[in-house]
């Protein structure tokens, strides 16, 4: 189990740095020049050279990535005189777009996706195992029938439209709640749940429809099997045969995409950071790409791989908790 | 012959399931008595509804979609009718069963030891864990698997299929129950292993009293194993007889195909088998008269009555065999006693 | 004498890596599924191959017809080994050797009507026949015994048994001299496998075809081959004319499976002693030394641990790989074993 | 069960967030700035070059020598001494301008705003390779000896050339320029000329918090979040003549999803009521605009500053006829309709936008030019019939094909494909060269080495002065010049009128002088006068002072006021 672990992390690093290179290398080989990007009023060749030099593109894409690296050990200097700072080890760089250090950038903003991440988990996983187990319960009656309609909705709704759906409803025409304006909720906790709710609300409603489908289907599956038949033919009561015998049975694959998907939540959720204009990760990103701010792009593409990597691995030791015909022997 | 004491009844028992294309009738006013100790034998191919049958007894068919009609006593109480407790009380206590797929068959998420414990302390609520322990231990041993105290603790992943099936067969003995229903519970195994799993059954048969209802569709495992065999065909009983008559003369044409088919294997001959022609018909749909009709190459020699007419499961010939067909008793003794061996 | 040979399978071996340790993850042992099998097939004859679960005969078939490539050993067709040609020339050897699977209704794609599924190794093979394809498929349905009316239907429209004539059709379509069966008939009822195996044996003498049949029914394969073969543990441990290894089974564990087999006779309920085998087949990861089946055998002595008994011929062309082959006397009086 | 409890715990959650929300529907002193935007461009004065930041720090955080009057309509193009006492005084033909600090000038931390400040904010501005994307004026005026890589590089001797262009005597400023600029007071309006104590500069990171020398400071700044601005006590009124601060606080909220915006300033509630945000999304102009009566009332459709057109290649287009067909055959209403309707703005009529009160007289047009901005087919043939037999080769170029550069983008492939159909019907080919990558664009077309015909342009003045407009776009020495007009036969005539209007110290006959440059460049063709654009804003009810800053084209956000409830 400890080398299984140990060679996970391993395989997980070399995983990392193969991303960082590719990062590197696919945005040396944009079409865009990002130094063209900011020259504002006064875009002459000259001015664009200078730029390139501040923001360190006049140096090979191999330096380049060399400097990143180092910077990750030991921190990076940038400047002279008077206008020098430096960003400290771990240092992804600095981004000249945001005038702040990448790794200041993500540590602000990541708490942010984190508890959009938390909580719309929490919600989606009630709200989506809830309603299947219900629906599987209640196979081919109208709570079935209502479960299933949910789900074909949700799943092809796109985020962007129900965000806005929820946000213009409840806030603007209804005008229950102000409009999400993000407090930590170490500062404020009553103003942290009045931006966050509907976030959460919204992608707990899209992610749960395919967890309703997947537990209602997981369910129905493990009604039929011989073992939960047996379970039965042992005499057991019906709520220990579904808690034993058939939830367990679901559980496994809901499990696994479970840690994947909020994983991949955790990598910033940027539509509905975008729609709630959480200042979240997800925005970061996406705003680094459009910005070819590279910096931050490479920054914020680590980091998410580091948590679908790390995702991977705790799915693969939970699968073997859960499933003990997967446990390592 | 029958003397002891009946341990499970069944009157006219018919299962239907209602399926999206329409109602399947599983099985049609099935009705038998089996005693304390005996060794039933239901044979039947896919579809013949001897699975169903099984599952009834215990009530453990889909209660949304299957309708059971008619009486299946256990210890007094018509399981088809009684409260969900009384029925929860009777499973595996008075009624046990062993499955076909010893793979499937086990929680793959608990240990061996916990499944067997668990099926204990259901229906022994007041046991110790001390208690509850010992009696794993002693019903692994008795169930022949070697190394209990550690094996108990493995996942049934670990175990090969014939262990498996013995595990399964602990779990469903652990409370001494009255009756054992084994559906196809040596389908999945490979013969050395079948072999040992007969053994195994019918050895603590001996020891426990049992009564057993051994379904399959393997007419060596019923000749090796049952007293009285029902032979099913198209939900119905088609035959009813003694092990010994069912062999030696056999009175339904649906066995004489089965027994030719099987016979004809077990010589050494290369040659054209006998076989029964066309398909079992759909349960959606069956047949009119006889179910059997469409395949039976002695339908015409009763005019149209076996289209028109569903004949009687009644006694035939010379031993106490029962048969529901409208041959006459001296064609079907002539044509059995070519059959038979 | 003999007839000429259609294939034949020279010291084929199987090793599957398994078992993930160390850093890398290097694979550290070898689930050896198939470890020296040598046989022959005779044109027009079928050779039957037997045992239980994991003795290796599926891995072998799949090697026999390159779903699989092997560790090593040969395969000759034509005189030619086809374990290691690839591209055109596999697809030419596909063409003559065809497979038939166990499961009729998982290996039919749900959604392709069955005149799709026949007519599907033509089109891979890119062969348009003479009166088209349609007319070819339906000769092929004629001749397995289904109505070539049901062209444009789907599986699911079909019985297990109609199915299995599917997959006999699908396999015959392109003129194979050689069909390896796996467990053709062994999901199909009692009444069903009857009639697949007849209309099998019908083929066989209409088209000359030659059989590799894999099942784990002793009377199956009796029925059926000219030659068998009794696997354990991934070798050959008996092989002969069927008569002779039916009759007169010269390995114990031969002996001991056809014991085993329910007689469908219930008079014969104890009469005569039975071989009961003790506890399971060892792992095929680590097989024990010597003879394989020595940790169940009777009959072991300490030389079956040390050396590994070579598959001779013990007369007649019947082959054996034991160190104590069974006696005539005892088969007579059946040994016991006891429970 | 468990499953229940986390349930009825997320209910009361919810509830309780609702209950807690409805209670606050009333608003503060705060006004509330609402974009999309995930950050100000820059804060850092020296190098803020955007219109609406511009009003915006220099209304609130940053003083200038000079400014704009804080006032709507034409009082707002009007200069008037900031932290100088007056809009400073020139001497030596316009070479050298003097200003006069006020007394009583403090930042926010108390310390005294000197001279020397203003002259190192100033400096700062040479530093291109840290002070990124600011105004070039500075390095551009003034008469600076040598290489001068501003105040982080410097040398002794580089620094001491710069404080002899740029001297401190007490309170007094003194710019040596390199020539004259008659207009340089209105140049020191740019927040270059705003002053940076050297010990609190911080270089690159300067721009996330600068000192304030205005009414507000910065409380707080997260790009992608908010900007929290207060009252800095340090700023007295008795200094400042235009700034009010009547709000005790101003926020500009980053990062709103932009359709949101526009529906929570027509939703008006709560603290909506004092937001206001520059820009309304195309598809809410009609409800804004021709829907509720009240809704109008609170939203301005009005000119920004800038000018849309179109270049042409004077030294491959030689021909006036030529350049004539194009302008007569081109379908101004088509490419105005692509590009939005007429809430995008109106069909220029020269380079000089009304906005610029003192420069502007509306130009004579080309005869047969359409006033509903459709194309005069007929004009443009007759037009391309006079070149054939005037400049025959300029003619068969362009009926040979004429290279459009284009930014492959949507909007700019609608606007080639009106181009080629309209060009087509007079008989001229468009060659479309498309940059694939938009940013590229300018840098492309800069380069001395393109060779197009055709290419776009767009140009709002850095003052209120046509100054920054005529020079800069077709005098050699401009900034912005792609019209490559230098073989023009009238060219020297155009330069040394241009020179005139530039030494012009009153104001009011420069103007003049300018008002004929623009008539001369729309006589010649040089370039094609496009869209006089037009900008949409939204304000709360509760909002006052709510104008439309004519330099800027923006809020004046400084002065914004909230129309506190009656107690």
């Amino acid at each position: 189990m400890f080398l299984f672990v140990v060679r996970r992390l391993f395989f997980a690093v070399l995983l990392l740095l193969a991303v960082s290179v590719v990062t590197y290398l696919l945005f040396s080989a944009l079409p865009v020049d990002p130094a063209a990007l900011t020259c504002g009023k006064n875009c002459k060749p000259d001015i664009i050279a200078a730029n390139r030099i501040r923001l360190g593109y006049d140096k090979s894409i191999v330096e380049q990535y060399w400097l990143f690296l180092k910077g990750i050990f030991v921190g990076r200097d940038y400047g002279m005189g008077q206008a020098a700072f430096s960003c400290p080890a771990p240092s992804f760089g600095y981004s000249f777009a945001q005038h702040e250090c990448v790794t200041t950038l993500i540590g602000r903003t990541f708490p942010v996706t984190a508890y959009l991440s938390i909580g719309a988990f929490i919600m989606w996983m009630i709200i989506g195992v809830g309603s299947g187990a219900i629906a599987a319960l209640n196979k081919g009656k109208w709570q079935d029938r209502l479960a299933n309609a949910f789900t074909a909705v949700g799943v092809s709704l796109p985020t962007f439209y129900v965000g806005l759906l929820v946000l213009f409803s409840v806030v603007i025409w209804l005008g229950i709640l102000p409009f999400p304006d993000y407090v930590s909720p170490l500062e404020d906790p009553i103003k942290f749940l009045n931006a966050m709710i509907l976030p959460w609300l919204t992608l707990a409603i899209l992610s749960a429809a395919s967890y309703t489908r997947l537990t209602r289907n997981g369910m129905l599956e493990a009604m039929n099997e011989d073992f939960v038949r047996l379970g039965v033919a042992k005499g057991l009561s019906r709520s220990v045969v579904l808690r034993k015998y058939v939830m367990r049975a679901a559980m496994v694959p809901i499990v696994t995409i479970a840690g994947l998907d909020f994983a991949s939540l955790l990598g910033g959720a940027i539509i509905t950071e975008s729609v709630f204009s959480l200042p979240g990760m997800g925005k970061l990103a996406i705003r680094s790409v459009v910005e070819s701010d590279l910096p931050v792009l490479v920054g914020t593409t680590l980091v998410s791989a580091v948590f679908i990597v790390l995702a991977n691995v705790i799915v693969d030791i939970m699968y073997g908790v859960l499933d003990p015909r997967v446990r390592v022997k | 012959m029958s003397s002891q004491k009946p341990v499970l009844i069944v009157e006219n028992l018919s299962v239907s399931f209602a399926t999206p294309d329409g109602i399947v009738h599983a099985v049609n006013d099935l009705s038998f008595v089996l005693h304390e100790g005996e060794t039933l034998g239901i044979v039947g191919e896919s579809g013949s509804g001897k699975s169903v049958t099984a599952a009834s007894l215990m009530r453990l068919n889909n209660s949304v979609t299957a309708t059971s009609t008619g009486r299946v006593v256990v210890a007094g109480v018509d399981v088809l009718s009684a409260s969900e407790a009384d029925v929860r009380r009777l499973r595996g206590s008075e009624i046990a069963m062993v499955f076909q797929d010893p793979m499937s068959a086990l929680n793959p998420y608990y240990t061996v030891g916990y499944q067997i414990a668990e099926a204990y302390e259901v229906h022994h609520p007041e046991a110790s864990k001390a208690q509850v322990n010992a009696k794993v231990l002693e019903m692994m041993t008795k169930v022949g698997i070697p190394n209990p105290a550690q094996r108990a603790d493995e996942y049934p992943h670990q175990f090969s299929g014939g262990m498996r099936q013995r595990i399964v067969i602990a779990i469903a003995l652990v409370n001494d129950p009255k009756i054992l229903i084994a559906d196809e519970p040596t389908t999945a195994l490979d013969v050395t292993v079948q072999a040992q799993i007969l053994d195994l059954m019918l050895a603590l048969q001996v020891e426990n009293g049992m009564a057993i209802l051994l379904i399959t569709h393997d007419l060596g495992v019923i000749a090796e194993v049952a007293r009285d065999v029902l032979v099913m065909y198209a939900g119905r009983v088609v035959e009813k007889a003694d092990v010994e008559d069912l062999f030696e003369i056999p009175t339904h044409p649906y066995s004489w195909g089965l027994l030719g088919a099987v016979a004809s294997l077990e010589v050494s001959s290369r040659g054209h088998l006998r076989t029964i022609e066309g398909t079992p018909p759909s349960l959606l749909n069956l047949p009119s008269g006889c179910a059997f009709h469409p395949r039976c190459s002695f339908a015409s020699e009763n005019g149209s009555r076996c289209t028109t007419e569903t004949p009687l499961l009644v006694q035939k010939g010379p031993k106490h065999s029962f048969s529901a067909c409208h041959l006459p008793v001296e064609r079907i003794v002539e044509i059995g006693q070519k059959v038979g061996n | 004498m003999f007839t000429p040979i259609a294939l034949e399978a020279k010291n084929l071996v199987k090793y599957f890596p398994t078992g993930h340790q160390g850093l890398l993850g290097r694979p550290t042992k070898e689930l050896k599924a198939v470890d020296g099998v040598s046989f022959v097939l005779r044109q027009g004859e079928t050779l039957g191959i037997v045992g239980e679960s994991g003795c290796g005969k599926s891995t072998l078939a799949r090697l026999i017809t390159r779903l699989l490539d092997a560790t090593s050993g040969e395969v000759i067709l034509d005189g030619k080994d086809i374990t290691s040609i690839k591209g055109r020339e596999l697809r030419a050897v596909r063409q003559k050797l065809q497979m038939i699977f166990q499961d009729p209704y998982s290996s039919l794609n749900p959604r392709h009507s069955v005149g799709q599924i026949i007519s599907g190794p033509l089109e891979v093979q890119g062969i348009i026949p003479d009166g088209g394809v349609k007319k070819r498929v339906q000769e092929m349905m004629e001749l397995v015994g289904l109505n070539p009316e049901h062209y444009n239907r789907y599986p699911h429209e079909f019985s297990g048994g109609q199915r299995q004539r599917i997959g006999i059709a699908r396999s015959l379509i392109l003129n194979p001299s050689i069909i390896i069966a796996d467990e053709p008939v062994s999901a199909l009822d009692v009444s069903i496998q009857a009639q697949i195996l007849n209309l099998l044996e019908k083929l066989q003498q209409e088209l000359g075809l030659s059989f590799v049949f894999i099942a784990h029914d002793l009377s199956v394969v009796r029925h059926i081959a000219d030659q068998v073969a009794v696997m354990y543990l991934g070798k050959i441990v008996e092989m002969g004319p069927s008569a002779d290894v039916y009759a007169s089974a010269l390995h114990p564990y031969t002996t001991a499976l056809l014991s085993a087999v329910p007689v469908p006779n219930p008079k014969m309920r104890g009469a005569s002693g039975r071989i009961r085998l003790e506890g399971d087949v060892p792992s095929p990861v680590d097989p024990p030394s010597g003879c394989r089946f020595r940790t169940r055998c009777w009959k072991a002595t300490d030389l079956c641990a040390l050396e590994e008994p070579a598959l001779a011929d013990a007369g007649g062309g019947h082959l054996v790989a034991c160190h104590h082959p069974m006696e005539a006397s005892e088969r007579a009086g059946k040994p016991h074993s006891d429970r | 069960m468990k499953m229940r409890r986390i349930g009825v715990a997320v209910g009361f959650v919810l509830v309780a967030s609702t209950l807690t929300a409805s209670c606050g529907g009333g608003y503060d002193n705060t006004i509330n700035i609402l974009t999309n935007g995930e950050q100000i461009a820059h804060l850092d004065p020296q190098r803020n070059y955007t219109g609406d930041d511009l009003a915006f720090a220099g209304s609130t955080i940053q003083r200038s020598l000079t400014t704009y009057k804080f006032q709507a309509g034409d009082a707002g193009s009007e200069i008037t001494g900031d932290l100088a006492t007056d809009t400073g005084t020139s001497s030596n033909g316009g070479k050298v301008w003097a200003f006069t600090l006020k007394d009583g000038l403090k930042y926010e931390d108390g310390s005294v705003i000197t001279c020397a400040d203003v002259a190192y904010g100033v400096s700062r501005s040479f530093a291109t390779d840290v002070i990124t994307d600011g105004p070039s004026y500075a390095m551009t005026y003034l008469d600076v000896k040598g290489e001068y890589p501003g105040p982080y590089k410097a040398t002794a001797a580089q620094q001491a050339a710069y404080d002899k262009a740029v001297t401190c005597d007490g309170n007094t400023i003194t710019f040596n320029l390199k020539s004259t600029v008659a207009d340089f007071n209105y140049t020191t309006t740019l927040l270059t000329f705003s002053p940076v104590p050297k010990a609190k500069d911080t270089g690159e990171k300067y721009d996330m918090h600068p000192i304030s020398s205005g009414p507000y400071k910065i409380e707080s700044y997260e790009v992608g979040k908010a900007l929290v601005l207060v009252r800095n006590d340090q700023w007295d009124i008795a200094t400042d003549t235009e700034r009010k601060a009547y709000a005790d606080k101003i926020v500009y909220h980053f990062g709103l999803e932009e359709s949101a915006m526009d529906e929570r300033l027509i939703a008006d509630s709560g603290q909506d009521k004092t937001a206001v945000t520059a820009g309304i999304l195309p598809e809410s102009l009609k409800t804004v605009f021709e829907g509720d009566k009240a809704l109008a009332k609170r939203a301005v459709n009005y000119y920004d500053p800038f000018v849309g057109y179109t270049n042409l290649n004077v030294k491959n287009l030689s021909c006036l006829d030529v350049r004539k067909a194009i302008y007569l055959a081109l379908d101004r209403e088509a490419l105005r309709k692509a590009g939005g309707g007429s809430y995008t703005g109106d069909f220029a009529d020269g380079f000089i936008k009304p906005l610029m009160k003192i420069d502007y007289k509306k130009p004579t047009q080309l005869a047969g030019l359409n006033e509903d901005g459709s194309p005069n087919v007929e004009a443009a043939k007759a037009a391309m019939a006079a070149a054939e037999t005037k400049c025959p080769e300029v003619a068969a170029h362009a009926k040979d094909g004429l290279k459009f550069y284009y930014p492959d983008t949507e909007i700019w492939k609608k606007a080639l494909a009106i181009w080629i159909d309209s060009m087509g019907k007079a008989g001229i080919k468009i060659k479309p060269e498309a940059v694939g990558d938009p940013a590229q664009y300018w840098p492309t077309v800069m380069n001395p080495e393109t060779d197009y015909d055709i290419v776009r342009g767009g140009w709002a003045p850095d003052w209120a002065n046509a100054s920054t407009v005529i020079p800069e776009l077709f005098t050699t020495g401009g900034g912005f010049n792609l019209t490559r007009n230098a073989s023009d036969p009238d060219y020297k005539t155009f330069e040394t009128k241009v020179n005139d209007a530039r030494n012009t110290l009153d104001r009011t006959a420069q103007g003049v002088k300018w008002q004929e440059l623009n008539q001369f460049v729309v006589d010649r063709l040089w370039a094609l006068p496009g869209t006089f654009t037009r900008m949409q804003s939204m304000w709360g009810s509760k909002i006052e002072n709510s104008f439309q800053w004519g330099p800027f084209g923006a809020f004046c956000y400084g002065n914004l006021k909230v129309q506190l409830e009656k107690k």
